[in-house]
């Protein structure tokens, strides 16, 4: 029987301590980086990206054009970094500036919300708030279709 | 006056608190996590009393302090102060010899406390004669003040501070934040948790009503204070001196604010217009810069949309 | 015996090792260079040569994945 | 008031600001990296002891990328061979004398050496070429060529591969093959296999130039297991098909009881030929192989192991186990230093003979050659690499290559047994690479 008990009582040990951590780490911060609310009537592009990836470095340029081109009619575009580190991010930014705004998300809770699957990922939202494309990787080639994303975002219900 | 910062969280931000410059600071700072904000916060306040201490006129430990004992003997000057001696320089140039780091002497004959008592010109005369960067020989770094003169780069000072804790949390890698010092602020990058900072400015008066600011990226500075002024025989006698007849300047708004890329521009160009006196709308205008001007007494809610 | 090995099973599940693999997000150390399964192509074709000449076996390595995973 | 002059003003105190706070706005730098080559390149030192087989080799990749991570790989190595290499035969108490393969000349060894063939100069030149393509979202493709020439050996291939990620990237599954054909054109003639050595001059037993061709598929897995922990796993196949013998080895014919090489029958002519009889080695014309690699790469806050294990096996009875341990620790300012430990171990061919007993028939296939005998490697290695001024990459590498093998008991025939008669190894490598 003293076994039986032993391992009841490890698992109960264990449990504590995972339900613990969980609790310890929520508790004096703000719900997320990221209020998307505040952006409401205006077309959100969250861009989830990294000093570690590669394609982010194409990304940036065009994101940076994008937001020149279409922040009058309402465009606004949010980086989300999710470096470990924070120097990671700034040091990435140095080479690669960003005329958009950057969010941070050290610990990926964003990322996890928004389901990333892979990296760099993009997600047009529309000024109702709704989910209205979303497109993983960059790929130059196909900047012209991820514009059209874009472009199609803004004049829906433009009004 | 205990230098301490205390940190506490609104709905949707950790807002820092100290005091420095003779004026309430405030980090408004959109990071989730509380390390991060106070890292933030600890940041800006450092900048803040680092500059406080070396550029404050009201200490005598300081290089302001050495300079004007160093009656006609030449001082070395690291780069930091060279650089805003440099910058004094070039605005004295830009705004016709009126704005003067040498100019802070006359306060000894101007106290602004509201009453009617105006010095004579006698008075002015011999604070005059120790007023004027002409007289100052500048090679940087080396700076050699005649006896008598004082410099206050107090005019400069706290934009100055603002830019330069800007400069240290964008290197930190710090998140957007808004650093407020006395009503000069500026944001460290777009804000992603709201649509851009809504700051109330407290103004330079307590009394004087909150303006309400929308403000996505750059600075906002104001200059002029509605309480320090002089009234005699029906003629208001506004703080701000020009450096070349010692007398306030002729119909100065009561107070300025400018939007600019940084702090210290705005702050200069709205320094720059309170000393064109009259003229300060048209030379706002001209320069095509965002600003406002008020000349009531009673501050009226402004929304300044800057984007 | 195998309560035990059971426990560890337990354990080592409950201790958040769900399935194999990371995050996309979580990719920052497998991205580094020295973290590439052929960190240097060159000395790694160099070894290569060296031991199919002396020995009876060779190659093997052949493929890259892991890394960044972008694309 | 609002003359020219004035709207200068705001200018100019922007342009004073800027100095003042030593920031400029950032212009975007355009990250396009596309359109530049990086290279990758050294210069290396193999060399075995006593005078055997050394090798100087400068080898350089050049890698241009290109829109969305396609990229081009132009490859190229020269090596310069030089010294001996054993011949196969076993050592004497007598000088041994042997016709060089290219049959017009020869040469001595002293009593108790172990023979080695000293004619072996060599100059070879490799190009490879590569091409890598991302198809879709989540596959590459590599499609490449390769050809070499010595002076008696062409090779051309082929290669292709594609791999292709699965959940989230975590998985990557990778298909290949790689196909070539080689040309072989030994000095003086392939020589008919076990075919005595002849004189200086007599050709008889040459044949022309020989070709042999190899497949190789190779399917693998890669998992990454944890944020700082990835593995692979590759099976690979490989059938040659065609002239496998070593032309230039050969084996001794010894007498059955006492281990001895026999004597050559009749005088040695004037222009030299054979002091004992040595038969040309024979492989058989095919060979299948497959082999099974492991590898684990494990981070631990700067530092990364690497641990590969491969197990070979063929149907020339061989198999062959691989241990290979790295093991790199960051030191301060990007440099490195990487210590390198591998083992290695093989049974010998079943064809694998000391020498040949002349009381027996002789085998259908038989070599002597060591790299298919039974033995054990070990390497000691340092690796020490920094990144210069300009963020290059640069590192020294020195390694101590070590064989040491043993005959099968049941070969060793009378007086063979106290002599060494396994030509034991011992090589440095020292390589010095220069990326930009």
């Amino acid at each position: 029987m003293t076994t039986l008990t032993n391992t009841r009582m490890y698992l109960a040990a264990v449990l504590l301590f995972v339900s613990s951590a969980m609790f310890a780490a929520s508790a004096d911060e703000p719900n997320s980086t990221l209020d998307i609310d505040a952006f409401r009537g205006q077309v959100v592009v969250v861009d989830f990206w990294a000093s570690w990836c590669v394609p982010c470095r194409r990304s940036f340029p065009w994101l940076n054009s994008m937001h020149e081109k279409y922040a009058d009619n309402g465009l606004v575009i949010i980086g989300v970094n999710v470096d470990k580190e924070r120097a990671d991010a700034s040091g990435f930014l140095q080479e690669y500036p960003a005329r958009f705004r950057i969010s941070y998300d050290p610990e990926g809770r964003l990322a996890e919300q928004y389901g990333v699957e892979g990296m760099p990922s993009s997600f047009v939202i529309g000024r109702d708030g709704q989910l209205m494309n979303k497109h993983l990787g960059f790929k130059v080639r196909k900047q012209q279709e991820y514009e059209a994303a874009i472009v199609a975002a803004l004049e829906e219900n433009a009004g | 006056m205990e230098r301490r910062v205390t940190l506490s969280l609104t709905e949707d931000a950790w807002i820092g608190r100290f005091q420095a410059m003779g004026s309430p600071c405030e980090v408004v700072c959109e990071s989730p996590r509380r390390s991060d904000a106070a890292e933030m916060c600890e940041l800006v306040a450092d900048e803040a009393w680092r500059i406080e201490d070396k550029f404050s006129r009201y200490r005598d430990d300081n290089v302001v302090a050495q300079i004007n004992r160093a009656a006609d003997v030449t001082v070395e000057l690291d780069d930091e102060t060279a650089d805003l001696v440099d910058f004094a320089a070039t605005l004295y140039q830009l705004s016709d010899k009126r704005f003067d780091i040498t100019s802070g002497v006359l306060r000894k004959a101007w106290i602004f406390d509201g009453s009617d008592r105006v010095p004579s010109q006698r008075e002015i005369d011999t604070l005059l004669a120790r007023v004027g960067w002409h007289r100052v020989s500048w090679q940087r770094p080396r700076l050699t003040l005649p006896t008598g003169m004082e410099i206050d780069l107090g005019g400069i000072g706290k934009e100055y501070a603002v830019d330069k804790a800007v400069a240290r949390i964008r290197s930190a890698g710090g998140g957007p934040c808004l650093i407020n010092f006395g009503g000069d602020l500026a944001s460290t990058a777009m804000p992603c948790r709201r649509r851009c900072w809504k700051v109330g400015i407290e103004g330079k008066t307590p009394d004087s009503a909150e303006r309400l600011v929308d403000l996505k990226e750059g600075a906002l500075a104001s200059s002029g204070d509605e309480r320090r002024f002089l009234q005699k025989d029906g003629i208001r006698y506004s703080h701000i001196l020009d450096p070349l007849t010692g007398w306030p300047v002729f119909e100065a708004p009561r107070s300025v604010t400018v939007a600019a890329a940084s702090c210290t521009q705005a702050g200069m160009i709205s320094t720059l217009a309170m000393l064109k006196g009259a003229g300060a709308e048209a030379f706002l205008e001209a320069e095509g810069v965002r600003a406002w001007c008020r000349r009531q007494a009673r501050a009226s809610n402004i929304n300044i949309e800057i984007t | 015996m195998k309560r035990t090995i059971l426990l560890f099973a337990v354990l080592f599940f409950a201790s958040g090792c769900t399935s194999m693999g990371v995050q996309p997000w979580d990719r920052d150390i497998l991205a580094k260079a020295e973290m590439q399964l052929t960190t240097d192509e060159l000395e790694a074709a160099t070894d290569d040569h060296i031991y199919f000449s002396k020995e009876a076996s060779s190659g093997g390595r052949g493929f890259g994945g892991g890394g960044c995973g972008c694309n | 008031m609002s003359h020219k002059e004035n709207t200068s003003i705001s200018t100019a105190l922007a342009a004073a600001t800027c100095s003042l706070l030593g920031t400029a706005f950032p212009a975007s730098a355009d990250a396009q990296e596309a359109g530049d080559w990086d290279f990758n390149t050294s210069i290396l030192y193999y060399g075995e002891d006593n005078d055997r087989v050394k090798d100087y080799s400068v080898k350089a990749i050049a890698r241009r990328m290109f829109v969305d991570d396609r990229s081009l790989s132009l490859g190229m190595t020269v090596d310069v061979l030089t010294g001996a290499t054993p011949n196969g035969a076993i050592r004497q108490d007598v000088p041994q004398t042997f016709t060089r393969p290219s049959g017009s000349g020869f040469y001595t060894v002293p009593a108790g050496d172990l023979p080695l063939d000293d004619t072996f100069k060599d100059t070879r030149v490799a190009l490879t070429a590569n091409w890598q393509q991302p198809v879709g979202e989540t596959s590459l493709v590599n499609v490449g060529g390769s050809v070499s020439k010595e002076y008696d050996y062409l090779h051309l291939g082929v290669n292709a591969k594609i791999s292709r990620d699965f959940n989230q990237r975590n998985t990557t599954v990778s298909a290949g093959f790689a196909y070539s054909m080689d040309d072989l054109d030994p000095v003086g003639g392939a020589p008919t296999p076990l075919t005595p050595m002849l004189d200086v001059g007599d050709t008889s037993n040459r044949t022309g130039d020989q070709d042999k061709d190899v497949l190789d598929l190779v399917v693998g897995v890669t998992q990454v297991i944890s944020r700082n922990l990835v593995v692979q796993a590759n099976y690979s196949y490989s059938y040659s098909d065609g002239y496998l013998t070593d032309p230039y080895k050969v084996l001794s014919l010894v007498d059955g009881i006492t281990g001895d090489t026999l004597l050559r029958s009749g005088p040695v002519p004037a222009e030299g030929g054979p002091s004992h009889q040595f038969l040309f080695e024979s492989r058989p014309d095919d060979r299948s192989k497959h082999s099974l690699y492991t590898q684990a790469k494990y981070y631990m806050d700067g530092k990364v192991l690497d641990i590969s294990y491969r197990y070979m096996t063929d149907d020339w009875e061989i198999d062959s186990h691989t241990l290979d341990l790295r093991y790199r620790w960051p030191l301060a300012g990007d440099h490195y230093i990487e210590p390198h430990v591998r083992y290695y171990t093989q049974t010998e061919a079943e064809f694998w003979r000391l020498s040949l007993d002349d009381s027996q028939p002789l085998p259908e296939y038989a070599s002597a050659d060591y790299r298919l005998g039974d033995f054990d490697a070990t390497t000691l290695g340092l690796k020490y690499g920094w990144k210069t001024r300009n963020d290059h990459d640069m590192s020294i590498r020195l390694e101590w290559y070590q064989q040491s093998g043993d005959v099968p008991g049941g070969q060793i025939i009378g007086n063979q047994a106290g002599r060494d008669n396994y030509p034991d190894l011992d090589a440095i490598i020292a390589q010095f690479s220069y990326r930009f």
